[in-house]
């Protein structure tokens, strides 16, 4: 299988054979290695890079578009990764949702405060939302500017993780 | 000494509530909201009370009932813990009307150190130096300005009756004074029903340095020597240490005497926290007294050998300290990392949900304080911290070098923690060399890891890769089950036998 | 200082091992069978070699593999941990050969101390007092025999080449004797591949204590203080103890003495231990001395302080011992429990299987050296040592209480394990008391269960009754999957939230 | 619905009704109790038996018959629990092997030696097989006197947990 990651602004080619076993050959960029990946918890492997011994935390963010945290030994990897079929096909489809951000709840919690109203004009990193979980407060902002298109909950309402609140246009 | 007591809380410091007293052979009655069913402390307990609803006011918060719990059982006392009704004078006056012994300071002990103004009035009367500010508490945004510039920039805007970081604002210039303010009010307010704040000169580069110390009834007091918790993430405590880098032996005995005379200003019983800013010209001025048993109490417990809780129940039970100021002895040096339920690569939002699995680390010098366990789902209705993580060594190099291996291999999935948090500071220069301040955090160290290059990206996607890999493989699987025996789930790949092939040697 | 070690070991001790390299910065090199690619050790050393297939002869047993494994991956020492290669001379000779240094005693030392006849030679020739019996070992029925008549029953008959209480037999009368021997013969052939034996004179209820001492290669060397091992089973260690209850001051001296006596008769390096068998009247007897780790050398590093791995490592690097005698002091109590996958019920006998859940105690004074993890496979083909958990106290009765509640909480669901062994041992009267031998456990414990009345039945009977009915209920539910939704497991059940409806107070 | 538990010789009547969420209402021998039983890991249930509260390890043993091992801080309770109507209908059958015993190994484990031959006469505690695992060599004892009828396995054999070793009657 074929695979394209986005770390920041590059873009790296991934392919991914299966040897039998736990075993794979994997290359990257063209450069060709076996791995052998055991699942050893939930999103947890032990990873044998050649005899390198990794332990490895692998979070696929839920949503759409293919978002990957990984986890070795404290040091948290942040790439997009996906089937390189797929990513053409997006990429012929092109980008309708360009130059809106959706805030969503990033855990479940109460909203507490909207600091904005629809129509409101905001600036990129500006504050738009308090969401209330585990006794602290969390102030929610847009990466985007734009003007504030809708608004999904009203205070006092409880969300669940990945819930929409509002739209950024 | 007491048959039976009624633990006030829940999570880790139930759990630590509970230990205590198992190993004395006194019965333990837990008491739970709804959503605490399954809870370790619920677990632990020899009864289990069911108090209310997930709202703490609603449970743990609510007098009532937790008194409706002690009298039914027949609990001759009641531990709170920290947090929730530990320093709740309202809560101590009730059980002692009650007939319940509250293990704790009396309820005008807490009253005293519990008003932060009251506080520095009475320890300035024993002779105890506080940092310059205000003495009344003062609510008018006009008084606090007037305060504020008669003080000078900065100044701290604190909750009268703060603790644990919250209802604190720093404010350097005049222009940020009134929206600090209405935070601090409003913080204060929902943490602790009080919205009144105090204005104090704000110290810098301080170091957060407190004195442990124990009391009993028979006028008894002793310290255990001093924790440092100057790493701290906007102002909260997140990393502690005994003993402090910057705490020379003169030091310590003369901040360890000056915490007795505040204890003796309102006849201490129990464990209690003086805790100290200490300038650069290692002055050290008192900030305020805790009330109760700390977040951070295993480093001292690390370094002295003396269980602080046990020590709590007995001089609560009437029996006289065990301990005299010359058998304290500090051995080696702690540290303990707080492990929250909250995601370091999104600002530390919190992150309630399912563990999934749960790997402890263990091993000599290792000691981890927990409340939960695999499968556990962390509500949204408490506090985030997960567990406490406590390391010793013979020296501080070596209790670094404990910290670290083990937080390498503390594995909670299913839930963001701060774990790699602590593995980035444990590794930090400033921090190995003793070097910093209360917000070397915030300001120094996020800085410096920004800049970072991180280690074996290869390896992160290449798993990712053969994760994906699989995924894609069960779904083509699924969808075209004919191909196959049937669907497979990723453990059943995972855990599939197979023999590696690589690296083999000799054959 | 190596920057890199290989650690030719398994399980708990490959951990232990690894543990104290991370902790010193030292890079760490596994191996592993095939079946342990998903094994602790594997997972946690920075880079893992296959070395074969399951039996240990033909993978952690091959010398020739484990030292190709050293020299690809550039391992300048070997750490053997117990078992395995740690007393195997020619894997000493060999290391040496190669260059690669191997962390314990010399060959020499290893030859002398491991033929238990030669071992009882050179100490008595030291002037350490040894249990009577024969000097050389012998091999034929009628030897035997003639030496075990001239001793005077009873006798023990000892594999020259033994440990961990294997190939030893008791023989209290001559009809016995013939087919003890062939038992003893049998186990040591297969253990060791040395069928030779030896007669020793029984000790009537012995006390097992032992000696832990450190030397390095500029002649010095230190004792850390006595373990008490006499909890055994099938002459097996299960539990041991630091400080011993029957040792005084001035016996620790005098066997300390003795102990080191013994290792400068050989030019002792590294961590060794001389066991003594105690009489009745406080009289020592050399025992053996096991030149390697021991796997209680928990206990004594929890009552000193002092990490006796990262002390092997040290020395084998050439440096001087970091601790004189004056600086070893004991404090406090510290006892260890060995959770073995064993079916206590079924008279031990071993349970491998696949780990469903752990959980494992945590708190104050709690140390758990463990080598599994939930969803772990334990092979067949191993030791069925799961962990050893050890309980620190300011003393005996602390350290008692606190190993009693850990072992009340320590969870291994899948496998069974020895834990209920252990938390019937810390409730019994005898052992609190302190008043045991080696025998205690076959002969007085064992016994003592028999008669014993369980507690809680009606709880037992309650919760099977609960589990029966809900697995009838999901299996007629998916009989008939046209009455509800699906079917549904066991876990849903379990999991799905559910407002408790009794004991709530107050609403 | 309706239980017999056998603990040693004693019989014992167990009922368990639903009452919702995890509470249900058991009787034993008529005595009625509310518990809330919650499962927080496999096999290990949290209960509240009224306000007590345990840890309660459940083992249903392979193998037919439903015997039971539970373990309850150290204590282990053994009894046999079967559904009242099971019971009766096994009853009315009659107890068609009365008098056998099949020696099954209790663990997987390798074959070291068998100590007896098929037409052999053993009384009752004699070993009979000798299984290794985990490096340790376990005399199997057959719990009736009689002859050996047959054995399925030969020294050397891997074998299975639960797999019959050797039939006495």
């Amino acid at each position: 299988m074929n695979y394209v990651a986005t770390i920041g602004s590059r873009e790296v080619k991934i392919s991914v054979e299966d040897l039998g076993g736990s075993n794979y050959k994997v290359s990257i960029d063209g450069v060709e290695r076996v791995v052998d990946a055991q699942m050893v918890a939930t999103r947890l492997w032990s990873v044998l890079c050649g005899n390198a011994s990794f332990e490895v935390d692998v979070t696929r963010l839920p949503g759409m578009g293919e978002e990957f945290e990984v986890l070795i030994n404290g040091d948290c990897h942040k790439f997009s990764l996906m089937n390189e079929q797929r990513k053409a096909m997006i990429r012929a489809g092109g980008k309708g949702a360009a130059g809106k951000a959706m805030i969503t709840s990033p855990m479940p919690g109460k909203v507490v405060k909207l600091l904005v109203e629809v129509g409101q004009e905001v600036r990129a990193d500006q504050g738009v939302v308090v969401v209330e979980a585990m006794k602290m407060e969390n102030e929610l902002k847009t990466a985007l500017a734009g003007k504030v298109k809708e608004t999904f909950v009203e205070e006092g309402d409880i969300v669940e993780a990945g819930a929409k609140l509002l739209l950024v246009e | 000494m007491f048959d039976k007591i009624l633990i006030a809380n829940r999570g880790e410091i139930a759990v630590r509530v509970l230990r205590a007293c198992k190993e004395m052979g006194i019965r333990t009655v837990g008491v739970f909201s709804e959503v605490d069913r399954k809870a370790l402390h619920t677990r632990y307990a020899e009864e289990a009370y069911c108090i209310g609803p997930a709202p703490a006011r609603e449970s743990y918060l609510d007098i009532d009932k937790v008194i409706a719990v002690a009298r039914k059982s027949g609990a001759q006392a009641i531990h709170p813990g920290y947090g929730f009704l530990a320093e709740n004078p309202l809560f101590a006056d009730r059980c002692e009307k009650e007939g319940i012994k509250l293990i704790g300071p009396s309820a005008y002990a807490m009253r005293t150190m519990g008003s932060k103004t009251l506080a520095r009035k009475t320890v300035q009367a024993a002779g105890v130096p506080v940092v310059p500010g205000t003495v009344e508490p003062i609510s008018t945004e006009e008084e606090v300005i007037r305060a504020a510039k008669t003080i000078g920039f900065p100044v701290m805007l604190k909750a009268t009756a703060g603790g644990g970081g919250k209802g604190l604002r720093l404010v350097r210039e005049e222009p940020e004074l009134r929206s600090a303010l209405r935070m601090a009010k409003s913080e204060a307010k929902s943490a602790f029903s009080d919205d009144s704040v105090y204005v104090e000169k704000y110290i810098e580069n301080p170091r957060h340095v407190e004195i442990q110390i124990l009391g009993d009834r028979h006028g008894n007091h002793v310290h255990l020597g001093e924790r440092e918790c100057s790493i701290q993430r906007r102002h909260q405590k997140v990393i502690e240490e005994s003993p402090s880098v910057i705490v020379t032996p003169e030091m310590r005995e003369a901040m360890g005497k000056v915490a007795i005379e505040a204890a003796r200003a309102v006849a201490y019983e129990g464990a209690g926290t003086c805790e100290f800013l200490v300038d650069t010209h290692r002055d050290f001025f008192f900030l305020e007294m805790n009330t109760r048993l700390q977040v951070e109490h295993p480093v001292t417990e690390m370094v002295t050998g003396i269980d602080i809780v046990k020590e709590q129940i007995r001089v609560a039970a009437g029996e006289k300290l065990s301990i005299r100021q010359e058998d304290v002895k500090q051995t080696g040096h702690a540290i303990e990392c707080r492990v929250y339920a909250e995601d370091p690569e999104r600002n530390f939002i919190p992150c309630p949900g399912r563990i999934t699995s749960l790997r402890v680390p263990g091993g000599p010098g290792v000691r981890d304080d927990s409340g939960v366990y695999a499968g556990f789902e962390i509500p949204i209705y408490y506090d985030p911290i997960i567990s406490k993580l406590v390391a010793w060594g013979k020296d501080r190099a070596e209790a670094i070098g404990r910290m670290k291996r083990a937080l390498a291999v503390y594995v909670v999935t299913g839930v963001k923690t701060t774990v790699p948090f602590h593995i980035r500071v444990m590794k930090n220069r400033h921090f190995i060399e003793g070097n910093f301040d209360t917000d070397f955090i915030d300001n120094v160290f996020f800085r410096e890891e920004e800049a970072r290059q991180l280690a074996n990206e290869e390896v992160a996607l290449c798993t990712a890769a053969i994760q994906e890999h699989i995924e894609e493989r069960r779904r083509a699987v699924s969808r075209n089950p004919g191909e196959a025996t049937g669907p497979v789930s990723m453990w059943k790949y995972a855990a599939r036998p197979g023999i590696p092939k690589i690296g083999q040697v000799g054959r």
